[in-house]
Formats: C-alpha cells, structure tokens, sequence
C-alpha cells in the first residue's frame, strides 16, 4: 500500500511524532514508523523537517538533530528560568568525570589504565560507573595485552546529551606547544641558574 | 607512609633539601601562601600531582616547555613536607611525582660528556610532555563542560499522546499447517467418544451455505431464489448452490416460500432474521 | 524583584515551560516557577496561553487545558499514525483459538455449540471475540433452535491471510471426512460431485 499524505498532514505527523517519542527519532525511524506506507520519498521527509525547523525559529522551543536524530528542546536561553521547575535537578559533574569523559570522547577506544596513565591519578570505579549509568561510554572491545582492560568509547546518548551529531563537532583540542629544550644548552644551564 | 617519604627523600640527598625545608615557611612566595588548615581543601581541588605541578608553574609564569625543575621542585616539596608534617594522607601518585621529580633533578646535576648528549634525553623531556598532554585534556574537560547540554542548558520538549491513543498491536501469525494440526487433535480426540457416520459432504457446500446466509443478511434475509446463483460459475456452481439451499432448509435456516404456482420463488432467513 | 519580559520572550517561556514539565502546569504552577519575579498579570498570562493556543491550532500537537492545567497533547486524528512508533506484540494464540478457527473454517456454518461439542470443552467468550476482532470469522446467521444461536462462518480476510482463493484450497483432511462430527445428525451425501 501505498497511501497519500499531503504536505500538512506529513508535517503534523512527524512533528507530533517527535514530540511524543520518548527519544530522538532518525529520518528512518520516522520513515520505518508514522510514514510506514505513505511512500514519503527522502527529499520530502527532508524537506519536512527543514520546514519544521524554521516554523519553530522563533518559538521557544526548537527542532534539532542530534546523534541519534530529530527531537525537540528548549531555547538554551530560558534555561536559567526553567530549571526552577526542577528544584533539584542539573546534575554537576566533578573534574575527575568531565577529564576521564573527555579523555573517552578525543582518545578513544581507550583503556583505563591509559586514562590514569594521563591523568597521573588513578581512576576510581565510582568514575567509571557514573559514565557508564549515564551510557555516556561502554565498553566496546578488550585491549589485546595482559589482562585485557576493556576498551571505552563513547555513545550516541554523549552525543545527544552534549547535542552534537558527530563526534567531529568536539571543540578541537588545543595544539601542544612542541617541546624546544634545547639539550645541549638546558643540560649545561640548568645546573648553573637553579 | 612515612617510609616512603623517607625513601623518596634519600633519593635527592646531594640537594640540601634539608636546609630548604627549614627555610620553607618564611621563604614562601605570598601569592602561594595558603593557611595550613585550608591545605587539604586545597589539595581536593587537584586532580592529583601533574594538576598541582600545572599550578605551581602557572602560579610562577613558568614556561612548561622550559620546566623549571630546581624551581618546581622545591615548591612542590615544600607543600609536600607541609602536609607530611600536618598528617595529612597523601595519595601515592603525590609521593611518585615527588620522587620523579628529585631524580630529574639529581640527572641535570650529572656532568656529561657532550658525544653522549644526543643520544641521552632530556630527563625533563617526559615530565614535560605529560604535563602537555594532560593541561590540552584538562582544558577539553573544561570545554565539554561548557557545551550546552541536556538537564541544565535546555530540556526536552515533549507532548503527551491524544486520549484515544492505542499502542499498535502485532497480531500473532498463524501457518495454514497450525490450523490443520489442530484439527488432527479435534479429530483424535472425537474418535474416542463418537460413534461413527460415513459423511461425504464436501466443504463447497458448506462453505456455500455460509455465502448465501450471508447474502441473505445483506438483503434483509429475503431473495429471489435465482439471486442466489451465481451462472457464470458454470453448471457444478449451480448445483452445489442449489445443494446448499437445501442443506440450510433442512437445518432449518432457511424457508423456500412460493406464493402462487409458477410464481417466484424465494430463499427466506428463518423467523425474520435480518 | 519585578523584572521585566517581553511579550515575545514571555510566550516562549510558558511554551517552553510546558512543553518540557513532565506534568501539567496551571496559571499558579507558572507564576510560581519560570515567571517567579517577573510580575505577570494574571491577563497577560491568560492572553498568553490564548495566544500559544491559536498557534497551534493547525500543527501536529495542540495545546490543551485540563484540570489540572495546560499541556501539549498530540493531535487525536493522527493517533492512529503514532500507534505504530510502541508497537506490541501479542501473544501466540491458544491451542483452543486454532482448534476453533479450524472446526469454524472445515465445518462452517456452526454455532458455537456445535464447536463445543465436538471439542468435548467450553469455547469461551474471550476466544469467539478473539477471531471475531481478527476479521477471521463473522457470524452469517442464526440457528432456528432454542436461543437462536450464531452461525460462524470465515470470512474473506481469513482467505486473504491464508493465500487461499476459495475454502476448498485448504488442506484436505481424510481423517476428517472419515469421522462425523455432525453431532445433529443432518448427513447429506453430496459426496459423488466433488
């Protein structure tokens, strides 16, 4: 079968669609669902969503497509006045999560014992667990050395979270400043000027 | 604990460490002064000892790529000792780096030959490198931080369903060989208790008597009796038609009724059922 | 403090508010939440709420006052469409299911009784409604005998969903024919056509 579906009836289906699932839904998922039998080529499920896109420009909620796909939130800016609706919410993460996440999210696949080695702490489990409950990361395979430590990647749900759709959108890590040590100079200096 | 301080300390013995020690709180630049009792506070907020070497170099506008050991090292010994000193339980990692750091500085105080310069590293060239490639992560963390993100710079925008919303239910399948099966069982178990007839009846006629009970509905139980044939299926459709009629007035579901002789007949569901 | 917002900045806030609270929100739940400070009249948030109401009017998801307040409810029309975003799988159908639909295919037209008996066991309500909601069988008339009892018959979705064309390209059962089931013993030998 193969039903017609004109272009209001097509945005309010995946607009509502979205607004209803209870996680961000791809171009497929739209099309493997709602659309089922409509025969709605890609261009005009494309289309569509550009379309929705703007119409919610200048609302105070607005259309993005993340890792996993196309969902609805807030404007950034009104955060401050709605977290007021969750007295206790906004979850902070310590510094010890946010360098273990991120050395994840530029290094991976990575093992723990490589994220201490930077680190020059050791990792606790507590860290661990919190990225993995969170299903920010996973293991995704075991480091073929002794013991093979699991090796840690992140999810499309990290990408979601943080709204990017790549893992490419990461701000770029900034550049080591190269190592200029002069070993001839600094080796006879060192010893005189300190 | 202790023993391990000492150890590391045996390390540096040429350096007259002992001597800074006993300077170390008068001497103490203003800007890293900080009141033993905030001390622990303080070291919470390092995530661990190349954090606080980042500090210490940042605090002195030190270059990283031109690691200033002798200067570092007695800062952060300094701290180290204070807190020794305090009681305070130092994590490991502080007491590696404590050691690391003597032994780079007890190799620069080494006279070498110059041939074997080249081949000979910096001992500063690893400790220099960790401490870069930990501060570009320690600052993409910060950054990562700072992306927008869910639960505190925006919320997901959600409607509830419509009231007459129903999931979608997959109905089971069903293979013609099920249906087959089953009634294999039905049969087996009717042979147990049932006394047996030899009955011919083809299922057309039977499914026959279906089809025009249900076109009997479909014209308020009431037909002209030629209505119920169908001609185009040919002389067999025609008399399984007329067989089925029959069967359904013999079980009484139908009545035949003629009015007058030679007049039309017609098929009737029984008792004004429509 | 009594800070000022905008029309603009005021309608994305209730927007945003109640698309993003995980329960309704009344007048009061607003003024005490995201407009907590900002001194909005009980008009001005009325005019609002009529306003973002008109909005939505034509699009997938409306908004909706309920007793206990405004929330954003997908429109009813395309429920059907969003069914198929939690599709659930019902289980397999019972031994007494199959055995009924088969007696209702070989032997139709039979009334429920007639099932029973042959079966040797009750057919419940629940199983009739089963295969009746299923558009399998249908009831094509009455028996003239007391209570006037319903006569099952398949129907042509039955042949649709079992590739048949007519009844007669079921399998044939020589056990079946052998045995009578014909309890009101109305045997008919039509045997020699077909």
């Amino acid at each position: 079968m193969a039903d017609k579906i004109n272009d209001v009836q097509l945005m309010q289906l995946v607009e509502a669609a979205i607004f209803a699932a209870d996680k961000p839904l791809s171009s497929d998922d739209l099309q493997s669902t709602v659309l089922d039998g409509f025969n709605v080529s890609k261009k005009r499920l494309t289309d569509t969503l550009t379309r929705l896109m703007q119409d919610y420009a200048g609302r105070g909620v607005t259309l993005t497509e993340t890792a996993s796909g196309y969902r609805f939130i807030t404007k950034p800016e009104l955060s401050d006045y709605l977290a007021r609706l969750w007295p206790e919410r906004s979850p902070r993460y310590s510094r010890a999560v946010l360098e273990t996440l991120a050395l994840i999210a530029y290094r991976q696949p990575i093992t723990r014992g490589e994220i201490e080695d930077i680190r020059g702490v050791s990792v606790s489990s507590q860290i661990m667990r919190t990225l993995l409950d969170r299903n920010w990361v996973k293991v995704v395979g075991h480091k073929e050395v002794p013991g093979r430590p699991g090796l840690y990647a992140t999810t499309k749900e990290f990408l979601d979270y943080f709204g990017l759709k790549h893992l490419n959108q990461l701000p770029p890590l900034p550049e080591f400043q190269a190592i200029s040590l002069d070993l001839a100079d600094t080796v006879v200096t060192t010893g005189e000027l300190h | 604990m202790s023993d391990i301080i000492s150890d590391s300390l045996t390390i540096q013995q040429p350096l007259p460490l002992a001597f800074v020690r006993g300077e170390a709180v008068l001497d103490r630049p203003e800007d890293l002064y900080i009141p033993p009792d905030a001390l622990e506070i303080l070291l919470d907020a390092f995530e661990g000892p190349l954090d606080f070497l980042l500090y210490l170099i940042r605090k002195h506008k030190f270059d990283i790529v031109d690691l200033p050991v002798n200067e570092i090292t007695l800062q952060y010994m300094e701290y180290i000792d204070l807190m020794q000193g305090l009681n305070f339980e130092l994590a490991a990692e502080y007491l590696v780096m404590a050691a690391m750091l003597a032994e780079i500085k007890s190799r620069l105080l080494l006279p070498r030959h110059t041939e074997a310069e080249d081949e000979e590293a910096d001992p500063r060239a690893e400790l220099i490198r960790r401490l870069q490639e930990y501060e570009v992560f320690k600052q993409a963390a910060t950054e990562l931080d700072s992306l927008p993100r869910d639960e505190r710079d925006h919320f997901n925008a959600t409607a509830v369903l419509a009231d007459n919303f129903a999931p979608l239910l997959i109905l089971p399948d069903v293979d013609l060989a099920e249906l087959t099966l089953a009634l294999k069982d039905i049969v087996k178990r009717a042979k147990d208790f049932q006394h047996h007839h030899i009955k011919r009846e083809h299922l057309s006629t039977r499914e026959r008597m279906s089809r025009i009970l249900d076109l009997l509905s479909q014209h308020n139980g009431y037909l002209a009796f030629s209505g119920c044939f169908e001609v185009t299926e040919g002389r067999e459709g025609v008399v399984v038609t007329f067989l089925a009629i029959l069967e359904l007035t013999k079980e009484k579901l139908v009545e035949i009724i003629q009015v007058e002789a030679y007049g039309q007949i017609h098929v009737k569901l029984k008792a004004g059922e429509a």
